[in-house]
């Protein structure tokens, strides 16, 4: 068994929790983990007041049940170990992590995996914005480590992103791939506009009708398949040299069948 | 007897402009001269008592009552110490003292503050975030330019001396006057700031990312397919292009149809990016077409208190910068704020329904010289001097320069400015110790 | 009873008064070291401390439009480096555009009590003042934008220096300036439409004069206005490869002027680090830092302040709006640029110093090299800031001056192009005498605040204690940064690197007397402002935007 | 009839805000849909025509007029203001920036209702 919350009540104004890191519980007694800070609004309280808190043995293993939705920046910076949360998560949900993995049963809200360097986010429901994107004024997105959406994902889905890998099993908003500059996103629902706006480098595949593509794809050929990360993906793929607006381009591949109207 | 102050700034829009001429009669504001329409309604407004705020207001009950100043500054400051996370928000149409003042009391309470450019050309300010802001001062351009580009901006109607006082009409160093320049008008509207222009481009609502990605595309030798992008042909691209590499200086200015329109902060990065891209054969610069009268100067009084230039954060004593998260908008329709200062602001008239209606359920302040739907639903109500008119302060233009307001006319017997009421609030909150 | 003070025992560095490590009392009354004091005077025992005077910034970039457009474009530098409020002291945030609490405070916890902002265009002089006055606890004074301005480059191609004088005077006290500052003279007007000059002979279009005319034609009007500190140079070509060939003909201009103020320079070169580069490309380019340090030395009338590298991310920014569209192009990191109407420009673009680059690693030679080749009575230590660096590197480059094998070990971690440099074969080390000498006593004078950096009686109480150890560099670097007692006018400020005060500091500004040519430079200036887009009447600074305004009213040459 | 909205400024919008945000001058130039006339004319409107204005956040009734800012057809424009906020929604996509431009909107003829007055609106719970 491992350090078990259960979301009794999220003040009013929302709670910050960015303290909830496997690493650092793991190591800790139930009442010194109780004692730990976290913020509503300007506020700090124990972790034990929103949280009910039970430790069988101390292991880097944490679990979240209930409603945490308006609990932010849970699993921020993390380096090892692992959160499961039963339920749906706040704002910057493995924000900056470098290792370890985090899995959600629900949904999680923007900024989700933002700016990581490794380990693995997984998330059954949906993300909104920003997922592993970068933060304002930021060079890079996510730089390593995995997402994977069974849901859909908002709008600038791996902004920036660098290296790493983002699966989307639903659709996504506008600008996917904004500025990527490596790694490999994968869309498999349908896909709003102007997908790979600014790329310079990576892989943005997308596998559901896009909305519409941006002057700067240039088609370059079909291809019956892709390999990205480490996985052959069966085609055939429209295959887009994107954006003709930057220095350099990344590869922007769109499945054929659902978008003959790109084509027209 | 009548006098006449010159080189008074006017406080309305972004122009800022400082040439405005007032008569005074009886120490009221008679007329106004060099001034536009919005001018002369603005200074007209000052002699008209009705639709001003005369009096303190504390609501007891369901009704509000008359107070003091005292008063109204403690029961300010009881509601806003009370709160777990306080918005303090408006500051766009107020002088930099107060915005100085608001920030100070906004770390002290380990609250929010933020401005109108949240709501305006905060996407703007996004863009320069991720490329940066090639821009000059408006005189920079009236003495230099050969090409001016108005793009999603209506400056007759927003900014209506910005095209004769600034970029097309003045005779400037290098330029004789209209005759030596190139006016284009990019707009899905027919306005009448376009019936003059040199060039009309007329796209489609909400491409504005299709057509600079086609234009910085084309800029770099690239073939964009056609026949049209957003609704305006290749042709026109291309015009567009040769026009805008073979300027010996150009000035392009954008207004709230980049940061309003689907695409928002990417918009108008697309369009600081291609200015960027054409000074690498060309001398182009680019410029925000900013609303009211001093919010540029928030952004510069908050970016060196704070570091930030807007949605600044201090619940955790230090500030934190994320605007989708600690804007105002999200704060409030999020759920995460308790209550709510506002200055010279409007938000229950500007703001969408929902968040306006959360306002009203919260504990509110305002502070601000007329009566306004913000105003009416607020608990406790200061009312202020108009600054620019009835007190002075610094205000910073659209471009950056920051010049004097002045003080022409006495405001109505006993009322404070701003500044003084945001020290008020200051002061008591120190006085009330350490929480 | 007056506030007295005695700091007692301390080791005490005054290079001004030839004081080199003497254990020795200071008596402060009212904010001045005095000669003696009452018994009843507070004794402070500073045994075992080094005593020197509070530090003085002759060149960094702080405040103003294009700092601000620094801090408003990189919100990643902001967030990278926050602390809270406390009751005594405002929150704080940034590094290399660091918010104006930090720049305050940081300073301060260094032992700085005086800083020079480095460039102010006259149009948004009022901004630079209402950021200088939110600086808490330092002294300041600015340097005003002049070799790019119109009406200057006008009057000198008619010749008429009597009409340039009096509009150089009108134009400090307009922008409440301490003193006339130069960069890239003419290219960044050349800028105005794309282009840029290319050596000190070279026409400025449209002017028809060279940034030779304008160099000798500013100097002459500052020391016809006997100004207290020199004109401040940032030459022409900076970052150039081969550019030291342009530093040189630039020293040259001046050789044979003279000057009768006591600091005792007509020219200040700043941040010459930038302006020492051989080579005619990036393959080649090379330190030239020997000879333009031989020919600092064989001159008597320049000083000159270093610029010195450091490490690690910067935020270039300068009125140099050519040399910042050079730099993005090769980057292709975010750029801003920000021309001024008839007087100036700016750029800002945020740059990384990297230990393995090269390049980078040349420049970081550059700059300690001209440290330890120029004598310290004419260099300056500075990181251009943010430039080169951030001013809160200064212990660390104040490390690598005073200890050979600190910059051996450095050397070790860095591209092996170092090997081949002249740094790794110099020896010197700089005793603290000379660091004094680099970072108070030679900047003081050198920009006539002669009230600064000494102890001697007269001179304001700004004094700092740091935990040295005499003769070794260990814990060197945190002692300098986190000061053990710094006072500002007598009053104590930091203590153990801790701020217990924040007084309002001074503004330095120069009010030259008008003299008969000034109604005939304001009909020419009514006429000139045709060309702005903001009234005459509403141009000058007030002065009450000024936290305790200090005018200095220069005395008129005949 | 579904249409592309815009709000936005207009000179009188910005003297309203200035005399008097909550009386007559301010609701004459801000509680107005401008439109495309052969749009107008396809509803069987004209200028003096109440018609209510609906989006996936709200409806507001509000004079018709053909758009001296001319508009092309299938876009219509609401001056800032009350009225205007009634129709927008703050999701702001992680931006702080609501959509006031862009969204599809739809209008018809009204018969019944009439214009509300400033003070009824701004978010009230019976707005």
């Amino acid at each position: 068994m491992s350090i078990k919350l259960v979301v009794k009540k999220v003040p009013a104004v929302g709670l910050e929790a960015d303290v909830i890191d496997p690493a650092a519980l793991g190591k800790k007694g139930l009442s010194e983990i109780g004692r730990l800070q976290v913020w509503a609004g300007r506020r700090t309280m124990p972790l034990a007041d929103p949280f009910d808190i039970s430790v069988q043995v101390p292991e880097e293993k944490v679990e979240i049940h209930g409603d945490a939705s308006r609990v932010k920046r849970i699993g921020q910076g993390m380096a090892s170990g692992r959160i499961d949360l039963f339920g749906d998560a706040g704002m910057h949900l493995g924000n900056r992590m470098s290792g370890g993995e985090i899995h959600v049963s629900g949904s999680v809200s923007s900024w989700c995996g933002c700016e990581m360097q490794g380990g693995s986010i997984t998330i059954a429901g949906n993300a909104a914005h920003y997922l592993g994107g970068a933060y304002r004024g930021s060079s890079a997105g996510m730089q390593g480590g995995s997402i994977t959406v069974s849901g859909a994902a908002g709008g600038e889905a791996g902004c920036r992103m660098a290296d790493g890998v983002i699966t989307i099993g639903a659709g996504c908003g506008d600008f996917a791939g904004v500025h990527q500059k490596g790694g490999v996103i994968v869309v498999h629902g349908p896909c709003g506009a102007r997908p790979g706006a600014g790329m310079t480098g990576g892989q943005l595949i997308l596998n559901g009708r896009v909305e519409s593509i941006l002057p700067g794809a240039a088609y370059l050929e079909e291809v019956q398949e892709v390999e990205a990360a480490g996985t052959k993906l069966k085609g055939p793929f429209l295959k887009f040299k994107c954006d003709l607006a930057e220095e350099t381009q990344g590869e922007l591949l769109i499945l054929t069948e659902p978008n003959k109207h790109l084509r027209a | 007897m009548a006098s006449m102050v010159p080189d008074v700034t006017c406080p309305f829009c972004g122009c800022l402009c400082d040439d405005v001429r007032v008569v005074l009669e009886g120490g009221k504001v008679k007329e106004i001269y060099n001034g536009c329409a919005l001018s002369q309604s603005r200074f007209a407004e000052v002699r008209r008592t009705e639709n001003r705020n005369l009096q303190p207001l504390v609501r007891k009950g369901d009704t509000k009552v008359p107070v003091s100043y005292d008063e109204a500054l403690n029961r300010a400051v009881e509601i806003l110490a009370d709160a777990d996370h306080a918005l303090l928000y408006g500051w766009a149409s107020t002088s930099c003292e107060a915005q100085i003042a608001g920030i100070e009391l906004a770390e002290l309470l380990g609250a929010s503050i933020d401005d109108t450019s949240s709501v305006c050309h905060g996407p703007s300010t996004i863009g320069i975030q991720d490329v940066g802001y090639v821009t000059a001062t408006l005189g920079a351009v009236k003495n230099r330019a050969d090409v001016v580009m108005y793009w999603g901006c209506n400056p007759f109607h927003a900014h209506p001396r910005h095209i004769s006082r600034y970029t097309v009409f003045p005779r400037g160093y290098f330029r004789k006057g209209r005759e030596d320049r190139k006016l284009v008008v990019v707009d899905p509207r027919r306005t009448s700031s376009s019936r003059i222009a040199d060039l009309y481009v007329q796209p489609e609502v909400g491409h504005d990312y299709e057509i600079l990605n086609a234009l910085r595309a084309m800029l770099r030798g690239a073939k964009v397919a056609g026949p049209t992008v957003g609704g305006v042909s290749i042709e026109t691209l291309q015009q567009m292009v040769e026009m805008m590499k073979r300027a010996e200086f150009g000035a392009l200015y954008f207004g709230l149809g980049l940061s309003m329109s689907r695409g928002k902060h990417r918009n108008v990065e697309a369009a600081l990016q291609l200015v960027r891209d054409l000074n690498a054969q060309a001398k182009w610069v680019i410029g925000a077409m900013r609303g009211h009268y001093n919010v540029a100067g928030f952004n510069e009084v908050c970016a060196w208190e704070t570091g930030f230039p807007f949605s600044v954060d201090f619940t955790r004593g230090y500030p934190r910068y994320n605007p989708g998260e600690t804007s105002a908008v999200d704060l409030i329709s999020n759920g995460e704020i308790d209550a709510i200062l506002t200055i010279a602001s409007d938000p229950v008239s500007n703001l969408p329904a929902e968040v306006a209606g959360k306002i009203r359920t919260m504990p509110a302040i305002a502070v601000d010289p007329f009566k306004t739907l913000t105003t009416e639903a607020a608990d406790v109500v200061m009312p202020s001097a108009v600054t620019g008119i009835e007190g002075p302060g610094t205000a910073y233009r659209m471009d950056g320069v920051p010049i004097e307001l002045r003080r022409i006319c006495e405001p109505p017997q006993g009322l404070l400015r701003d500044d003084e009421i945001v020290q008020g609030m200051l002061q008591r909150l120190k006085g009330m110790g350490s929480r | 009873m007056k506030a007295e003070l005695v700091l007692a025992n301390g080791t005490v560095y005054d290079p001004a008064n030839g004081i080199a490590g003497e254990r020795m009392d200071i008596c402060i009354r009212e904010g001045k070291i005095v000669e003696r004091v009452s018994e009843g005077a507070q004794r402070l025992d500073l045994a075992g401390k080094v005593v020197m005077p509070g530090g003085v910034d002759v060149h960094t970039h702080v405040t103003g439009s294009k700092v601000n457009a620094g801090r408003i474009m990189r919100p990643e530098d902001v967030r990278s480096n926050v602390s809270p409020r406390t009751p005594l002291t405002r929150s704080a945030s940034g590094f290399t555009v660091p918010n104006v609490y930090q720049i305050g405070y940081t300073y301060a916890r260094m032992g700085y009590t005086t800083l020079v902002e480095a460039a102010v265009p006259p149009l948004k002089a009022r901004h630079t003042h209402e950021e200088l006055s939110a600086i808490p606890i330092l002294d300041k004074a600015s340097l005003v934008l002049m070799g790019n301005n119109w009406l200057i480059m006008k009057y000198l191609s008619e010749g008429r220096d009597d009409l340039l004088r009096e509009y150089v005077a009108w134009l400090l006290e307009a922008a409440k300036g301490y003193g006339i500052k130069i960069v890239n003279p003419g290219g960044t007007e050349a800028w105005g439409w794309g282009r840029n000059v290319e050596g000190v002979r070279d026409k400025v279009p449209h002017f028809g004069i060279t940034p030779a005319e304008i160099i000798k034609g500013l100097l002459q009007a500052n020391e016809g206005l006997n100004l207290p500190t020199s004109v401040h140079l940032h030459a022409n070509r900076l970052g150039k490869p081969g550019n030291y060939s342009t530093t040189l003909e630039t020293m040259e201009l001046v050789r044979n002027a003279t000057t009768r103020m006591p600091r005792g320079q007509v020219l200040h070169v700043v941040h010459l680090q930038f302006h020492s580069y051989g080579g005619d490309g990036w393959r080649n380019f090379r330190s030239e830092a020997d000879k333009v340090a031989a020919a600092v030395n064989s001159s008597s009338n320049i000083t000159v302040d270093a610029g010195a590298v450091v490490f690690g991310w910067s935020t270039t920014m300068t009125a140099d709006g050519p040399f910042e569209h050079d730099l993005q192009r090769l980057t292709h990191l975010k750029w801003t640029n920000a021309d001024v109407e008839a007087e100036t420009g700016a750029g800002v673009v945020p740059h990384f110093y990297s230990m393995k680059n090269a390049v980078s690693v040349v420049q970081w030679c550059t700059g300690l090299e001209l440290l330890l080749l120029i004598k310290p009575d004419r260099i300056f230590l500075t990181t251009d800031h943010p430039n080169a660096g951030s001013f809160s590197k200064y212990p660390q480059i104040i490390h690598l001056l005073m200890s050979r094998k600190y910059r051996d070990a450095m050397m070790e971690k860095l591209n092996p192009v170092c090997k081949k440099s002249v740094l790794a074969s110099l020896d010197r080390e700089y005793t603290l005498y000379d660091i004094v000498k680099i970072t108070r006593a030679g900047t003081a004078k050198a920009l006539g605040l002669l009230q600064k950096g000494h102890l001697a009686p007269g001179a304001d109480a700004d004094v700092a204690v740091y935990d040295l150890k005499p003769d070794s560099t260990e814990g060197l670097e945190k002692a300098l940064s986190s000061a053990h007692l710094v006072l500002k006018d007598g009053t104590t400020v930091v203590r153990d690197g801790r701020i217990l005060a924040a007084p309002i500091g001074r503004t330095y500004w120069v009010k030259c007397p008008p003299t008969s040519k000034r109604d005939e430079m304001i009909d020419g200036l009514r006429e000139h402002f045709r060309y702005y887009t903001i009234q005459l009447g509403n141009y000058p600074a007030s002065e009450e935007h000024l936290m305790r305004s200090s005018p200095v009213v220069p005395e008129v040459s005949s | 009839m579904d249409l592309t909205l815009i709000t936005g400024r207009t000179i009188n919008q910005g003297r309203g805000t200035m005399t008097d945000r909550l009386g007559g001058f301010h609701q004459r130039n801000s509680a107005v849909i401008q439109m495309n006339g052969d749009d107008l004319r396809e509803l069987g409107l004209d200028t003096r025509s109440l018609v209510r204005v609906t989006s996936a956040f709200g409806q507001v009734v509000l004079k018709a007029e053909e758009a001296e800012e001319e508009l092309p057809r299938g876009l219509a424009y609401i001056p800032y203001g009350p009225w205007a906020s009634t129709l927008v929604g703050s999701d702001t996509g992680g931006t702080g920036m609501p959509s006031f431009k862009g969204m599809k909107v739809r209008v018809q003829r009204e018969a019944a209702a009439d214009i509300r007055p400033a003070t009824a609106l701004g978010g009230r719970a019976d707005g």
